[in-house]
């Protein structure tokens, strides 16, 4: 156990470091900070002053070992823009986005088991019909246009929810619900299938031949077995998120890690895009563990293996 | 998943059961983003501005955006002594929030912390960039700029300063702004909202409202419907597709010029003739009212009306399709390659319906028989193009710009736009540099009038620009207030100014 | 050791190609229609483009925001027009080749680069494998958005380079599921067998592996060719997708949300285009996974008086 | 046995069919029987013949759809429980009629302990409570001969071996005292030693609670051993019925003639052609001192250290020209790894071997393709060894597209029909999918395969293992009349041993990675020295009801 998180934590590191490699020189193909900073206006005597004090002028390597010194010594850098420590930015965004993000993630994942056990129980049937077809339908659904058109409905014209901020239970409706949209389309799919599967499989011919309730075969015997896929599946989606929900971010006006990481990118706050994407990195890389170890937990076969 | 269900949960409880709708005597106030800073050196980046200038801390002199002219604030009254000199007569009885008196020794502090060069402040590098300003107090009230090159219109640039308290730190920005305006900062919940409150030691009449809050969203759609649904009080700044309802949405001219840019260096730009059909090629009727608000302007030149030096003689260019083809037919038959492609170069998301702007441009200019492409950008490129060093190969390009000068003076628009010189002009006309010469260090009615002249030479002579309009900004207000949105909101709001009905 | 015998596949005719593939479309209605919409779609998309290119683009501010289900200014309008007063009709139908061009090739890009390298990977299982799923690992953690931006500032907003942000960030879905199909396919003995006839490793690759590894990688693409299109106007809507005077389904739900409230039909119809061409791909799909199954075929060749 | 009273169970005239397409097919067809109290009933039949699914349908547990009942009653107590509501009839299942099958990895769920799956029974029929549930699954597992049952309960089902886990699916089957107990092939996967043992439990728990047993099986051995009667079933009818002895001794209907006539072991040894002057020639394949160890995994969960596992150790033979060497053990006697290693598919720990004097491990590149060409193998399992997206054409063509000199490419398809006939298949078989051939013809494909390189020693790794009795015997002569037409040499894998009996010369016993004993086939029937052989043989079942009851008395079981 201990050896298995110490492989994967040290493969992490190494997918991290990459990471860190290639976000580093690729944002600095982008262009220099100094252009989007200053005023349209300025010199060029100016705009050369800013670029030399900030080390843009540098070569791209020689600005990364200066990059990697400082990380080293834990410091993430400082935002061109924001006049305060990347880091600091970056932890402030990031509890926003996950708890956004664990809020739709869960509600998806209970909705989609229900809604696809039941599916997957009588297949061709009009439950599964209607699943399948909706869920399809709601995992194809342009997010921003369902975003806003919540809003003009829920909130302009029926005035049930608030249009957006950060607030109260009621303030978490509209933007989880189109968060999890896209998710729970899937997972309703993936969970029918991987159940479609189980529920042929020979245990659950067992289980019925010694008499075991119906519901019982489908969410005891069968569920467990059929969550690896779905555990898969919504790892992926779940790691999308803290990579960004961005649109929702953006819509509902969400202080998140995404809408940073967006915002920052087209400024050139390399500081801060560097310090999000480690971060983010590290929350994806996490999942990454816990959804093994999840599998671990699911299904004894696979704490034989490693 | 036990897990996430507990942080859920607990999220859920931590955070109040109860939806936070404008009431009060508060306002809130919905910005379309996030300040970066609030560091009152950085206020004349308008989202920050907005939140500072005049709540927070205040300007020694404002200027009034409708004419540029100039009233007191915290400087009562002002001269000039010499060509270099001038001297401001302090407000008296003035505080900071901190307790701190203001005077000039502190005014000259606030001055030197904004220019420190080892700070970015933006109010430095967008006007006092090339000027050495050496401030001094001569006694309590008087506050002596001395600059190193003469500055004919120096009260007009002091009216960018904001002062802040001489506790601010010099060296590095503040999270914690502290002026004398009537609000004073209470917090800023990074992400969330900017609180202030009013300030009771305020020099001036205490305002009605008890407060602010200044919140961020992206869309203007959001922005628009938290107006409408009570969530906000002013939308400074929505699109013209979200400005519907008469009663709570007002326009103004935003002192935004709209324009293409002509590289009059390139081939057939360079022909006066293509410059001059480019123009009789717009059907600006058309755009007016649809693509654009019904209250746009077809411009005559790059600054609004109300900046000192416009012109108001000048005629916009008509819209006549046949004159054009007449044009680039003539420059054919004296050989300018006229067939050369056209690049219109597109900033993406420059306003919010710049797309189509931008398309409907250039599907104008293909009308009269010139060959434009189309090219939208991302805002980092576009800057690179837009400003000096221009890359050699550069081509034919008209770039879609938008030009801001609510400063009250031509000069910050002409030099940097038509002279040889100016860091983004593709223009040299050596009229055009003696104007500019000289109206920099006439003032008064010579320096309107030799802006004028320069601005009849532009539109007639040179046509450096395929024209649009002086654009107009729309602002939703709440009916429970009274606040009229003007040119000025563009880069201030003025919590003080409102009243409730 | 003799398990596998079972009875009930050996109750199955051995022989049987009874029901056409043809009268099984015909069966599931739901597939049938889907395969009819993309058929038209692909049409349209090959041909329409070349017949409503001046529609599409011709602006006619008079009709600006012309609202749909008029006949008023010809059938073109029946949809209504956008901003520019251009027909709704003709810039779906232009755009429908963008945009089916760009899902496509960003599909079939990573489908094919990416099942190689899973491929690849699960087949030398040990270092190489690592280092391929260390880089499906990168990728994963990467700000999609971060290389959008890098590739239109540095390349212009064309469809080819959107084909390569959207294709590079979707690899590693075919990367780790092909690793994990030959992880398991390689242990089968029909491997065994070929290598005992000294079948070489490209052989195994080519000609035993990657046969059984395609089909899955097809029903994942089906499922992804939905998500591309989504991502292509999420990118539009952030502002770093493809760019005008190109077009496609999703820059026209980006743009049209500007005017939810005044003019919903510029982001609606483009919209459900996308929702129906993904769904009619993913019921279509859905069916070629069961008519090529041959333990689930059955479903599919009972005619409907049959099942009732 | 047979006792005067009523039947517990009534089946009449049940027909059970698959939908296909349009088609519908026949799996059972109108078959009716009674099963007594305390007897055990013997389904008798090959695949296909409709055994299980007629247990299936008994049971409830149909593939429905595609399968459907046609018509028919199974009275159980005087009620007919295929017209009960499903509530009715699932308070049944377990408690009244039970049932064990054949491959319990896939029929025990993988993911709950044993334990946890008994006391389930408990905890759904007799609504009792988790511990006491529990404590009576263990006091099951005691009873079934688990050992360490307490500790044990708490493992999950692949950490028992096949035999284990087939007591535990008893265990969990006898939980409730059903009335009667339905087993579906419950040893077919099993070593014989295993199988024995298995067979005397269901005996021994079906005397002790008086159940009635219908045993389904393939196997006559099996059905000689247990039942009181016997059902023989082909193509979904019954077509013959009757008491043991009876059907054994005097079998009426021909397909049930057919079937004891395939039994393998019954036939005469080869006549053997190694002599003495062939033991001084040099020996084709020379085996000496192969030896495999694995070094285990260290688990993810548990503590445990790395132990290394000797699959192999120092095994000698050699094969000599147009010989058969017989190579017979159990599961993890290690006759697979041997193989493996010499047909180079794993690396060897240590050791040697040697083909016509040179050393295959060391073999690179071309002399490695040489090997290739010359040692050829047939796999147990016909399903999972032909691609299943290859035609035939390319299956067979397959070793001459990598060896190039062989065969030309516009031969190939009259090279293939040719071999195709030589291993008794039809011409226009080569342009069809593996999916579309039975068991029997897939292993035939398999040897035309193995056969097109014209190779001088085939591996048959358990070739036979997965066939039918009938499909088995028809495969060994094939495989005897090509050794004899072109002198190959075979290795000759198998479980156990009456399939080597016909087909080998000589027979090398196996067991826990080493050779216990080896020798001339005759020699190892007739005079078993190891105790290990003599095991195995008398574990084997006999399909001679008048020896069980002897054999029975030797291992100790009460009749």
């Amino acid at each position: 156990m201990r050896q298995f998180l110490a492989r994967r934590i040290f493969h992490s590191l190494i997918s991290l470091v990459g990471l860190l490699v290639l976000v580093f020189f690729l944002a600095r193909l982008t262009g220099n900070p100094g252009d989007l900073y200053l005023p349209l206006d300025s010199s060029i005597e100016t705009r050369q002053a800013f670029t030399e004090k900030h080390g843009y002028d540098d070569p791209a390597y020689i600005q990364f070992g200066r990059y990697v010194r400082d990380l080293l010594s834990g410091d993430m850098g400082e935002s061109v823009r924001k006049k305060r420590p990347a880091l600091e930015i970056v932890l402030e965004a990031i509890p926003v986005t996950l708890m956004l993000a664990a809020s739709a993630m869960f509600l998806a994942l209970v909705g989609a088991v229900i809604v696809g056990a039941r599916a997957a129980y009588r297949p061709g049937g009009v439950f599964d019909r209607v699943a399948s077809i909706s869920s399809l339908v709601s995992a194809s659904a342009p997010d921003f246009w369902i975003a806003i058109t919540a809003i003009i409905v829920f909130s302009v014209h029926l005035q049930w929810l608030p249009t957006s901020g950060l607030g109260g239970p009621i303030y978490w409706i509209m933007p989880v619900c189109v968060l999890l949209i896209r998710p729970f389309g899937l997972l309703v799919q993936v969970v029918r299938s991987s159940m479609l599967t189980v529920l042929s499989a020979a245990y659950i011919k067992t289980a019925r031949a010694k008499g075991v309730k119906e519901k019982s075969i489908v969410f005891v015997h069968a569920l467990r077995n059929a969550m690896i896929p779905v555990i898969t599946v919504a790892g992926d989606q779940a790691a999308a998120m803290a990579n960004g929900a961005v649109i929702v971010e953006t819509i509902f006006g969400w202080p998140g890690i995404g809408k940073l990481m967006i915002d920052s990118i087209v400024q050139r706050d390399f500081a801060v895009v560097q310090a999000a994407i480690l971060v983010t990195a590290f929350v994806i890389l996490s999942i990454n563990i816990v959804v093994d170890l999840t599998y671990a937990v699911l299904d004894p076969r696979i704490r034989k293996r490693s | 998943m036990n897990k996430m269900k507990n942080i859920v949960g607990a999220t859920l409880l931590a955070l109040p059961l109860s939806l936070v709708f404008a009431e009060g005597k508060i306002v809130t106030v919905v910005l379309s983003e996030e300040p970066d800073v609030i560091d009152p050196c950085e206020a004349s980046r308008s989202n920050i501005g907005r939140v500072v200038k005049q709540n927070i801390a205040e300007t020694l002199i404002e200027i009034d955006p409708t004419d540029g002219s100039i009233t007191p604030r915290l400087a009562t009254e002002w001269e000039q002594v010499d060509e270099l000199t001038w001297n401001f007569t302090l407000r008296e009885g003035v505080m900071f929030h901190d307790g701190a008196e203001f005077n000039a020794e502190t005014a000259v502090t606030a001055i030197n912390r904004a220019l420190n060069p080892t700070q970015d402040c933006e109010i430095r590098l967008k006007f006092f960039g090339n000027i050495n300003v050496m401030p001094k107090a001569i006694d309590a009230t008087t506050l002596e700029i001395k600059t190193d090159t003469p500055q004919p219109i120096l009260p007009t640039l002091m009216g960018t300063m904001v002062i802040a308290s001489p506790n601010t730190q010099a060296e590095k920005g503040t999270m914690n702004p502290v002026g004398t305006g009537p609000y004073q900062f209470v917090k800023w919940d990074a992400g969330q909202e900017i609180v202030l409150e009013r300030f009771d030691g305020y020099w001036g009449d205490q305002p009605e409202a008890e407060g602010a809050r200044f919140i961020w969203r992206t869309e203007s759609a959001v922005r628009s419907a938290m107006v409408k649904t009570g969530e906000a009080d002013i939308a400074p700044n929505i699109a013209l597709q979200d400005a519907t309802d008469e009663n709570t949405d007002f326009s103004y001219f935003n002192s935004e010029t709209s324009r293409l840019r002509i590289d009059m260096t390139q081939a057939p730009l360079d022909d006066l003739r293509i410059r001059k059909a480019m123009n009789y090629a717009i059907d600006r009727d058309a755009l007016i009212g649809s693509l654009f608000s019904e209250d746009v302007v077809p411009m005559t030149q790059i600054v609004v009306p109300s900046i000192n030096g416009h012109n108001t003689d000048l005629t916009p260019w008509p819209y006549d399709p046949a004159k054009a083809k007449e044009l680039i037919a003539a420059a054919k038959a004296d050989g300018v390659p006229v067939d050369n492609e056209i690049v219109v170069l597109g900033r993406i998301g420059m306003y919010p319906n710049a797309t189509e702007v931008a398309e409907a441009m250039a599907a104008m200019l293909a009308e009269v028989g010139l060959n434009v492409k189309l090219s939208m950008i991302e805002v980092a490129e576009w800057i690179d193009i837009f400003t000096k060093p221009y890359a050699e190969d550069r081509g034919p390009v008209l770039q879609a710009s938008q030009h801001d000068n609510n400063n009250g003076d031509a000069v910050f628009s002409v030099f940097f736009k038509y002279a040889c010189e100016g860091p983004q002009s593709t223009m040299c006309d050596e009229e055009v540099d003696k104007g500019i010469t000289a109206a920099s260090a006439a003032v008064g009615d010579e320096r309107r009038e030799i802006w004028q002249q320069v601005f009849k030479r532009l539109h007639e002579e040179i046509v450096p620009d395929v024209q649009m309009f002086h654009m107009v900004g729309f602002s939703r207000v709440n009916p429970r207030i009274n606040f009229t949105p003007s040119i000025s909101t563009n880069s201030e709001v003025q919590i003080g100014q409102v009243t409730f009905k | 050791m003799t398990s596998r015998l079972t009875e009930s596949v050996a109750v199955q005719p051995k022989v049987q190609r009874s029901v056409g593939l043809w009268t099984m479309l015909w069966n599931d209605k739901f597939a049938f229609v889907s395969f009819l919409f993309l058929v038209v779609m692909v049409f349209l998309a090959v041909f329409g483009p070349w017949l409503l290119e001046q529609p599409a683009t011709k602006l006619n501010l008079r009709l600006r925001n012309a609202p749909p289900f008029s006949l008023d200014n010809g059938w073109l309008y029946f949809l209504g027009a956008d901003a520019l007063g251009r027909s709704m009709i003709a810039r779906l139908i232009v755009a429908s080749q963008n945009t089916l061009l760009v899902a496509a090739s960003a599909v079939a890009v990573s489908l094919i680069i990416g099942g190689a390298l899973g491929i690849l990977a699960g087949y030398f299982n040990g270092r190489f494998s690592t280092v391929i799923m260390r880089f499906a690992d990168i990728i994963m953690s990467f700000p999609s958005l971060l290389i959008a931006v890098v590739v239109l500032y540095i390349f212009e907003p064309k469809v080819a380079n959107l084909v390569l942000v959207l294709s590079i960030t979707r690899l590693p879905v075919y990367m780790r599921t092909a690793r994990a199909e030959v992880l398991e396919i390689r242990e089968r003995q029909f491997i065994a067998a070929a290598k005992t006839l000294g079948a070489s490793h490209s052989r195994l690759i080519t000609r035993h592996i990657a046969p059984l590894v395609v089909p899955t990688l097809t029903t994942i693409a089906t499922l992804e060719f939905a998500f591309v299109m989504l991502a292509e106007s999420s990118l539009s809507f952030l502002g770093i997708g493809i760019q005008p005077p190109e077009i496609t389904w999703g820059l026209m739900v980006a743009q049209g949300r500007n005017y939810l409230q005044s003019a919903w039909w510029l982001s609606f119809f483009p919209g459900l285009m996308i929702m129906f061409s993904a769904l009619a791909l993913n019921l279509l799909s859905g069916w070629t996974r069961i008519a090529l199954d041959p333990v689930q075929r059955w479903r599919l060749e009972i005619t409907n008086q049959q099942a009732s | 046995m047979i006792e005067e009273n009523k039947p517990i169970l009534s089946v009449k005239n049940l027909s059970v069919a698959f939908r296909t397409g349009n088609a519908v097919v026949d799996a059972v067809r109108d078959i009716s029987f009674d099963l007594y109290p305390g007897e055990t009933l013997a389904i008798l039949g090959e695949s296909g013949s409709g055994k299980s699914v007629s247990a299936s349908a008994i049971m409830g547990i149909l593939d429905s759809p595609p399968g459907f009942l046609r018509s028919g009653k199974v009275v159980l107590d005087g009620v007919d429980i295929l017209r009960q509501t499903r509530a009715e009839r699932r308070r049944l299942m377990g408690k009244s009629i039970a049932m064990i099958f054949q491959d319990t990895l896939a029929h025990l769920n993988p993911v709950y302990s044993v334990g946890w799956q008994i006391a389930e029974s408990f905890r759904t029929h007799l609504n009792l409570a988790k511990n006491e549930a529990n404590d009576r699954a263990v006091r099951l597992l005691e009873q079934v001969g688990i050992p360490n049952a307490v500790r044990r309960a708490g493992d999950f089902p692949h950490q028992f071996s096949g035999g284990q886990r087939q007591r535990v699916m008893i265990a969990m089957a006898l939980a409730l005292e059903p009335k009667i107990l339905i087993a579906d092939e419950p040893t077919t996967a099993l070593d014989v030693t295993v199988q024995a043992k298995i067979l005397d439990l269901l005996i021994e728990m079906r005397n002790q609670r008086d159940m009635g047993l219908i045993m389904i099986t393939h196997d006559l051995g099996v059905a000689a051993e247990v039942a009181d009667r016997i059902l023989v079933m082909n193509d979904g009818e019954i077509v013959e019925h009757g008491v043991v002895s009876q059907i054994y001794a005097n079998p009426k209907h021909s397909y049930t003639q057919k079937l004891l006539g395939a039994i393998p072991g019954l036939g005469n040894y080869r006549e053997t052609q190694h002599d003495a002057s062939k033991e001084s020639a040099t020996p084709l394949l020379r085996v000496e001192d192969l030896t495999k160890h694995y070094i285990t995994e260290k688990s993810l969960f548990s503590r445990r250290e790395r132990e290394i596992v000797k699959a192999c150790n120092n095994v000698n033979f050699d094969l000599y020209q147009g010989e058969t060497l017989g190579i017979v053990g159990e599961s993890g006697s290690g006759k697979t790894t041997v193989v493996n290693m010499l047909l180079k598919l794993i690396e060897p720990t240590s050791g040697s071997a040697q083909f016509k004097g040179e050393d295959i491990f060391t073999m690179q590149g071309q002399s490695l393709l040489n090997l290739r060409r010359q040692v050829q193998a047939v796999f147990q399992d016909p399903y999972a060894s032909l691609n299943p997206r290859m035609s035939v054409l390319d299956i067979i063509s397959e070793p001459w597209v990598i060896h190039s000199d062989v065969v030309e490419k516009r031969d190939y398809k009259d090279r293939v029909v040719e071999l195709l006939q030589n291993v008794g298949m039809l011409p226009d078989h080569a342009e069809r999918y593996p999916h579309e051939f039975s068991g029997g013809q897939r292993q035939r494909i398999a040897i035309a395969r193995a056969l097109a390189l014209q190779p001088q020693i085939i591996v048959c790794d358990e070739a036979v293992s997965a066939l039918d009795v009938s499909v088995q015997s028809q495969i060994i002569e094939l495989l005897a009349k090509l050794r004899d037409e072109r002198g190959l040499s075979y290795l000759f894998i198998a479980h156990d041993l009456p399939v080597v009996k016909e087909l080998a010369d000589r027979v090398i016993v196996m067991k826990a990675g080493e050779i216990v004993e080896r020798g001339a086939v005759d020699k190892i029937f007739e005079h078993p020295q190891h105790a290990y052989t003599i095991e195995l043989l008398a574990a084997n079942p006999i399909a001679d009801p008048e020896q069980v009851a002897d054999r029975r008395r030797r291992r100790g079981i009460k009749q």
